[in-house]
């Protein structure tokens, strides 16, 4: 029996976590089989959690975060014969463990040609939430998508906050929307949990278009969110979760070769995206692929060339 | 021109910031004024916020809602009346238990009523405060200072934001003018007092923490349903406890209070529009400008406010024979 | 003349009052459509059924006992510290610096200068809102609230930009060298033949703990600092008449209290994570308010409210292990206990008293 | 015979384990003045606290004008027609005296129209009664008489026909007790029936037509004031013989202990208490400051005890003693052998929530004799504790009570016990016999005369010119800051105090 660890936001965080859940449930629902979760609810359950999933013969384990990473390497040793997925972890060295990174970066960076391309007044915000690095790295290949399109475009980046509450305050979001309307934004990207929803709100209500983040956000207000960096955790919980305890152990890297980032296209954003917009995504898409842009993470060395945070 | 601009956003931001604390901070003035404490502000307004989206959500009138805020704010204003009024209980502990019970409550009850993670849907249409455009404010928008003034930082807010606002001139006058108010702060005072002078007290405290019931309600639903068009898990992200610092910064006045409110709004919408300052080569970080409204409100309290001294009866349950 | 015996006050009221709790607790969990009794059995068997269990309940209680221990000092000086989050985080700062920045020869030194890095960097925390309560009046409620606040700002900025390892993209400092790791029950306890649970981060700290709360009561109802702290709380003016000066009290008090919020980061940070992490508090300080008032600013009471503490909050993650209740739950059942213990307890005091008084005049 | 204005009939009250009533019966004819007097805790209070409608009877049944009534709140008492002016003034501090009289019996919503009206009735009640207040000072801007004037001001405006007045004259000069007494006079020939409670048997023999007396909750005896003397009552009050007088042999002062040269003192709000006092106190002699309360006493004796800073020279045994900064406090005070019996024992001489032995320690808690190692020596504490409680007839003699749970009587014992023990060169007195009954008074006064012949220098402040006469060698009267005069209490009276404390300098000093 697998078993599912959600991270301290939650698993109806609307993005992240959320993703997961829905993997799982997909997994659930065409096999008819339970799956085990958790919602942690403080650091110490983290170790907590793995030993006690692991002592009751749950595998595979899947966790979420970075923030597993340390717990898991004390852990994983201890249980040989179990295996340990981890999401957004690639740094780890464990026989029995399957680290699953992504390229938040690339995927953000398509997102913000699509933002500058379908801006008419050359600015265009990013909306993070808690401000850790890997929110900045978000935000670090939107900026670099943006100025490929536009190398003049004005990127207007803010943070909800230092807090774990600027996770879940849309109201401080909605009000950072306004903010950047105000020095020009038309198209904001909101990479902030359950803060983001204030952003899209708030965008859909000013009228000005919005990108979602991780989930598909889309049709959250159809026909005003521009598109959703998809982060296809889903897919990866999904594809453990098939595995079974025969899950292939290793580091993996899903980029977009792997369609473990994207954009989303469905019907609520088709209005919004042109032909031209298209056609510039899957020819930047191809080109990052096949290494001919390369978009610079901002963890390579803790700074990001087309912001400044 | 353009300083102009922004500094007609900054405002306009502050009054939005500002609105749901002014509300919780007046129902903590009317319920401390009585002589109860209340550190269980925060824990009506997410009440309220949740219910008053929940049944916005279901039902698809806001107004519905906004009653539907209140009285679960009220409830909470019972519970603490009950405890620190009728039982004589300790008034902190039975707000910090208030706040525990309301971050508690609309998780557990919104998971189950609607399944979406201790959220509400989303509201539209009639589910939602719309803002309220003042007569002729697109026409006289493109006159210098005045139209700007006028249509953009005045008129467009819902009508909670108004109602707030002229809450303070009746706070006002309710205290100082009416015969409720002047035994309403003797009751803080010195219940004693009242009760000699064959008024009840337990009466006029029970009225004082349902009047601070339904400010809290109408300050949540503002939150979720104005502001917000849903309710989001833990939502009020502590504007409880600052609504209780401008109290107190305002010395339990409403006057004050509203320009407490006022500039704790300002601080927060300097600190949003201006994040990473660059002063010539030095940025400031992200932090500092996060933490700025904070500092500022530290330097100012020291600097010029001077001891806040509470109602005298505060905090101490009314008792006449132990 | 008292109305009731002690023991019915000190046993029987508390007990009878978390019985209420319990009861209502029971009542929700039905109407979440779970089982109270499965709920309630997986509860005590998770938190007191193992060592296993114990050890996480303990490890959880220490926490709250440091910051219960922090809010009962500043509440007998009749201040209400709200800031012991913030001071806490800052200890865990002085902890972070102590153990990754000074290379220790054995974990017993390097707990001793963690304890002193921790209380001085908590201390250092409430020293300005304690300065200006008692030179400028300036009310010590808000101010330790606006200090959580900046003290989160400060921390995100230390972990994110300057103590991050290069390249992690955790916001958190490097691991603590194995040096400083300190002994966990297990270890304390396998030498004495007791084999504890490897598993769970009950640790020294513990003790350390439970020596704060004798030292905390030798300083409360023994010393003469502790009498000073006792009659300013009592009585500003009677302080001044008798010589104490309310300067003085009011900082001496809240460095006490913010030295013992402090101290608990070298049981969350040192003992557990060995390392500091982003909000590694979680909300501890607060806790610590509800311990203190329930434990009435006694040592002992905050030694017994911060194991209850600890055994909601271990059941409540069995709980969010085995079945499908959400996490909020426990805070549902927190709320509740507090409630009733706390703020309702005169419900259960009155009718009590008078049948104590018409038992008393039925023996006459 | 006319039907009684009031009847109690078996009244009893308990709290918790406390039976302050027991079975109580008293009726009381309409156009009189009734007196009730009794020791402290003997509970009066309680009684007419029951019949305003404070406190709720366990038992029994309350006529009025031959009606039975229930009064179950204040409210209901103010309807029957009863005012009550409590012991400690039921008064919101920081409210105007217009709006505390308002309170309660507004006439609508509004509070303008109330105000209003209630403004010109008070102009009517003060020219027809001699109450004199501002009616638009705060009442913590006025001083005790007023506060009181505004307490039966508030009764008449509720058109009260009965009268109770809970020890009305604790707080007054004697000339303001005078007036009380002219307007009590002037009521009763209205036709109004008042009750009159208080310790001094003086008062009730120059005031009432019937007097009460009350022992341990039950009502001992009723009798008429004409056919009683104070002598009896006092032996009906306390149950044993009393003496009504201090005697002492005439008093033998040594070399000055304390002179006082140019003191100012500025408060808080910067006004200027004392301005500019020069006095000297011998060994052995008592040297009291009478004076209406207000006028630089308690801010003196402050100084003097280190509670505030002052400016201008004291010296004590020829050294200078600090007014200011470090040095200046109680610990030094103390130190120095200065010792305080406080004016206000609940809010500053004893902690209400400390055990009896901790209190013996207050001020004195950094003494070496009660300090072990690091420790606060208890043992030896409560060992000193229990010496002094019998030496000083603290009853319940139980150290580990708290403060509070003493009656005023014991509680101030226990003030006097820790500060005269101390054995200092000079002690400062307080009002330290305010709200005490009789018997307490008489054993505390004894301690204060003996410790004068051990050749100790003490300075006593007290508003009761009856204490200042029986006990001071010598007499200073302040008024608004100033020492109007010195007087030995043999070649004075009265009246001639009573001129100066009102601030007529007469032939000065
Ligand atoms: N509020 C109260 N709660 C509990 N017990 C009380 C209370 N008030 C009075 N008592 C008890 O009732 C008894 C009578 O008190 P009461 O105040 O009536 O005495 P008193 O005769 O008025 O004394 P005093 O001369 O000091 O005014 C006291 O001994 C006390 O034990
Ligand atoms: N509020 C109260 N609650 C409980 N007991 C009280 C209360 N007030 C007074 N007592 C008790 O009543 C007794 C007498 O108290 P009270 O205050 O009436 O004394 P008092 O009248 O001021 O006496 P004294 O003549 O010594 O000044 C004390 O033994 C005390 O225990
Ligand atoms: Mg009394
Ligand atoms: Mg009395």
């Amino acid at each position: 029996e697998p078993a599912l660890i959600f991270d301290l936001g939650g698993k109806f965080d609307k993005s992240f976590n959320e993703a997961a859940f829905n993997g799982a449930k997909r997994w659930a629902d065409q096999t008819g089989k339970s799956y085990r979760e958790i919602e942690l609810q403080s650091e110490a359950q983290r170790e907590q959690a793995l030993r006690r999933f692991a002592e009751a013969g749950a595998n595979p384990i899947i966790t979420m975060g970075f923030g597993m990473a340390d717990p898991l390497s004390t852990v994983a040793p201890d249980y040989p014969d179990t295996k340990f997925v981890v999401i957004d972890v690639t740094w780890l060295d464990a026989p029995n463990l399957r680290q699953v990174g992504f390229a938040e970066h690339e995927g953000s960076y398509l997102v913000g040609m699509m933002a500058a391309m379908a801006s008419k007044s050359g600015t265009v915000g990013f909306i993070g939430g808690m401000d850790v690095p890997l929110i900045r790295h978000f935000g670090c290949g939107y900026a670099q998508g943006a100025k490929a399109v536009n190398p003049d475009i004005n990127v207007v980046a803010n943070m909800t906050g230092t807090t774990p509450a600027a996770w879940n305050d849309p109201v401080k979001g909605s009000e950072l929307t306004k903010a950047q309307i105000s020095q020009g934004a038309d198209v904001v990207y909101a990479a902030a949990g359950g803060t983001g929803v204030g952003v899209l709100q708030t965008a859909a209500d000013e009228g000005i278009l919005s990108i979602g983040v991780d989930s598909n956000q889309n049709h959250l207000h159809p026909g005003k969110v521009l598109t959703s960096m998809l982060k296809r955790v889903d897919v990866a919980v999904y594809d453990a979760m098939k595995a079974g305890d025969e899950v292939e152990t290793g580091v993996f890297t899903m980029g977009l070769a792997q369609e473990g980032v994207g954009v989303a296209m469905d019907d609520n954003n088709a209005e919004l995206v042109t032909e031209e917009m298209s056609s510039a995504v899957d020819k930047a898409r191809q080109d990052i692929i096949d290494g001919n842009i390369s978009v610079v993470s901002y963890y390579e060395n803790d700074s990001c060339p087309a912001l400044q945070f | 021109m353009e300083f102009f601009v922004t500094l007609i956003q900054v405002f306009d931001s502050t009054i939005r910031l500002a609105t749901p604390l002014l509300l919780a901070c007046l129902a903590g003035l009317y319920s401390e004024r009585a002589g109860i404490f209340d550190i269980g502000l925060e824990g009506k307004m997410l009440m309220a916020a949740f219910f008053s989206a929940a049944v916005a959500a279901v039902t698809g009138s806001v107004w519905l809602g906004l009653l539907a805020g209140i009285a679960s704010s009220l409830a909470l204003s019972g519970l603490h009346g009950l405890a620190s009024i009728t039982f004589r209980g300790n008034q902190l502990i039975s707000g910090v238990a208030i706040n525990f019970l309301a971050a508690g409550m609309t998780v557990l009850v919104a998971q189950s009523w609607f399944q979406q993670g201790g959220r509400t849907p989303s509201l539209f249409g009639g589910g939602r405060f719309t803002p309220i455009e003042f007569p002729f404010a697109e026409a006289i928008s493109t006159v210098p200072i005045i139209g700007p003034i006028y249509s953009e930082l005045l008129s467009g807010h819902s009508i909670l934001v108004y109602i707030a606002f002229l809450m303070v001139p009746l706070t006002w006058w309710v205290l100082y003018r009416t015969r409720f108010g002047l035994r309403l702060r003797a009751v803080g005072e010195n219940p004693a007092a009242v009760d000699t002078a064959g008024v009840s007290v337990v009466g006029l405290r029970y009225a004082a923490v349902a009047i601070c019931g339904v400010l809290c309600g109408i300050a949540g639903a503002y939150l979720a349903t104005a502001l917000q068009a849903g309710f989001v898990k833990e939502m009020t992200a502590g504007r409880g406890f600052i609504a209780l610092a401008a109290l107190i910064f305002a010395k339990w006045r409403p006057w004050h209070a509203m320009g407490a409110c006022l500039l704790f709004g300002l601080l927060q919408a300097v600190a949003l529009r201006f994040q990473n300052i660059d002063l010539g080569g030095v940025v400031i970080p992200v932090q500092v400008m996060d933490a700025l409204p904070y500092i500022l409100t530290v330097v100012i309290l020291a600097g010029f406010v001077g001891k806040a001294i509470p109602p005298r009866a505060g905090g101490e349950p009314y008792v006449k024979e132990r | 003349m008292e109305k009731m015996p002690k023991w019915a006050d000190v046993v029987l009221i508390p007990l009878i009052s978390l019985l209420l709790a319990a009861l209502l607790s029971a009542l929700v969990i039905l109407a979440i459509g779970e089982s109270p009794v499965e709920a309630v059995n997986l509860m005590i068997t998770g938190a007191l059924g193992s060592t296993y269990g114990w050890g996480y309940t303990l490890y959880y209680a220490t926490n709250f006992m440091f910051t219960g221990l922090a809010v009962a000092v500043a509440f007998h000086a009749r201040m209400f510290n709200i800031g012991g989050e913030g001071q806490a985080m800052l200890g865990g700062l002085g902890v972070a610096m102590v153990c990754l920045y000074v290379p220790w020869p054995h974990w017993s030194i390097a707990l001793l200068a963690a304890c002193a890095a921790s209380m001085l960097f908590g201390a250092a925390w409430a020293a300005i809102p304690a300065y200006l309560q008692a030179k400028r009046g300036s009310h010590i409620v808000i101010t330790t609230i606006m200090f959580n606040f900046i003290a989160a700002a400060f921390l995100n900025y230390m972990l994110v930009n300057v103590m991050r390892p290069k390249g992690s993209m955790d916001p958190a400092t490097a691991r603590f060298p194995e040096a400083v790791h300190l002994p966990t029950l297990h270890e304390l306890l396998a030498p004495i033949g007791i084999n504890f649970s490897k598993a769970a981060p009950a640790n020294i700290s513990l003790l350390v703990a439970i020596f704060a709360c004798f030292v905390v009561w030798a300083l409360i109802w023994r010393t003469r600092l502790g009498y000073e702290i006792r009659a300013y709380g009592h009585s500003e003016t009677g302080a001044v008449y008798a010589g104490i000066s309310p300067v003085r009290i009011t900082i001496v008090a809240m460095l006490i209290s913010g030295a013992l919020a402090g101290l608990m980061a070298t049981n969350n940070v040192m003992g557990e994570a060995e390392r500091l992490v982003l909000n590694s508090t979680e909300g501890a300080g607060f806790i610590g308010i509800a311990v203190a008032l329930m434990g009435r600013s006694h040592p002992f009471g905050v030694f017994l409210a911060a194991i209850l503490f600890g055994f909601l909050y271990q059941g409540g993650a069995e709980l969010a292990l085995w079945t499908s209740i959400p996490r909020e739950l426990i805070v549902v059942i927190q709320a509740l206990v507090i409630l009733f213990t706390g703020a309702l307890d005169n419900m259960v005091r009155m009718p009590l008293e008078k049948l104590f008084l018409g038992l008393r005049k039925g023996v006459e | 015979m006319t039907v009684p204005a009031i009847e109690l009939k078996g009244i009893s009250k308990a709290f918790g384990p406390v039976q302050a009533n027991k079975d109580i019966s008293i009726s009381v004819a309409p156009g009189t003045i009734h007196g009730i007097i009794g020791e402290n805790g003997a509970g009066k209070s309680t009684l007419m606290s029951i019949l305003y409608g404070f406190y709720k009877a366990d038992k029994g049944e309350i006529w009025i004008n031959g009606q039975q009534t229930s009064i179950p709140d204040s409210q209901a008492a103010i309807a029957a027609g009863i005012g009550m002016v409590f012991q400690h003034f039921k008064l919101v501090e920081n409210f105007t005296v217009l709006e505390n009289i308002v309170l309660g019996a507004e006439d609508g919503g509004l509070l303008g129209p109330s105000l209003a009206k209630a403004r010109k009735e008070l102009k009517e009640l003060e020219e027809e009664y001699e109450l004199f207040v501002d009616p638009d000072k705060r009442i913590d801007e006025i001083g005790v008489g007023a506060q009181q004037r505004v307490e039966i001001l508030k009764a008449l405006y509720r058109r009260a026909e009965i009268l109770i007045l809970d020890e009305p004259t604790g707080v007054l000069t004697p000339a303001e007790a005078d007036q009380l007494f002219r307007i009590l006079d002037r009521l009763r020939a209205e036709g109004k029936t008042i009750i009159l409670i208080t310790h001094k048997l003086r008062e009730i023999m120059e005031a009432t037509d019937t007097v009460s007396v009350m022992r341990r909750g039950q009502m001992t005896a009723t009798v008429k004031t004409a056919e009683t003397s104070p002598q009896e009552l006092a032996e009906l009050m306390v149950g044993r013989k009393v003496l009504l007088q201090v005697d002492k042999v005439p008093a033998q002062p040594g070399k000055p202990i304390l002179e006082i040269e140019g003191l100012r003192v500025i408060d808080e709000a910067g006004v200027e208490r004392v301005k500019g006092i020069d006095l000297t106190v011998r060994a052995g002699e008592i040297v009291g400051i009478a004076g209406v309360a207000g006028n630089g006493q308690s801010e003196l004796l402050e100084v003097l005890g280190g509670m505030r800073p002052g400016l201008g020279s004291i010296k004590l045994n020829g050294a200078p003693l600090a007014l200011s900064g470090s040095g200046s406090d109680g610990q030094a005070r103390r130190a120095q052998h200065i010792a305080h019996v406080p004016e206000d024992r609940q809010r500053e001489g004893l902690i209400m929530d400390f055990h009896a032995w901790e209190n013996v320690a207050f001020g004195y808690h950094r003494d070496p004799a009660y300090k072990r190692g690091i420790f606060m020596d208890n043992a030896a504490l409560r060992a000193d504790t229990e010496r002094k409680i019998e030496k000083f007839d603290v009853r319940p003699p139980d150290g580990w009570l708290a403060a509070k749970n003493f009656s005023g009587g014991n509680q101030q014992k226990i003030v006097v016990a820790r500060e005269i023990e101390r054995n200092p060169d000079l002690l400062l007195v307080g009002q330290p016999t305010r709200g005490v009954d009789i018997g307490a008074i008489e054993f505390i006064h004894k301690q204060i005369v003996a410790l004068r012949d051990q050749g100790k220098a003490i300075l006593l402040v007290s508003v009761e010119l009856e204490e200042i006469f029986s006990l001071s060698d010598r007499i200073a009267v302040m008024f608004d800051g100033h020492i109007m005069g010195e007087r030995l209490p043999q070649e004075t009276d009265e009246k001639e105090l009573g001129l100066l404390m009102a601030g007529v300098a007469g032939e000065a000093a």
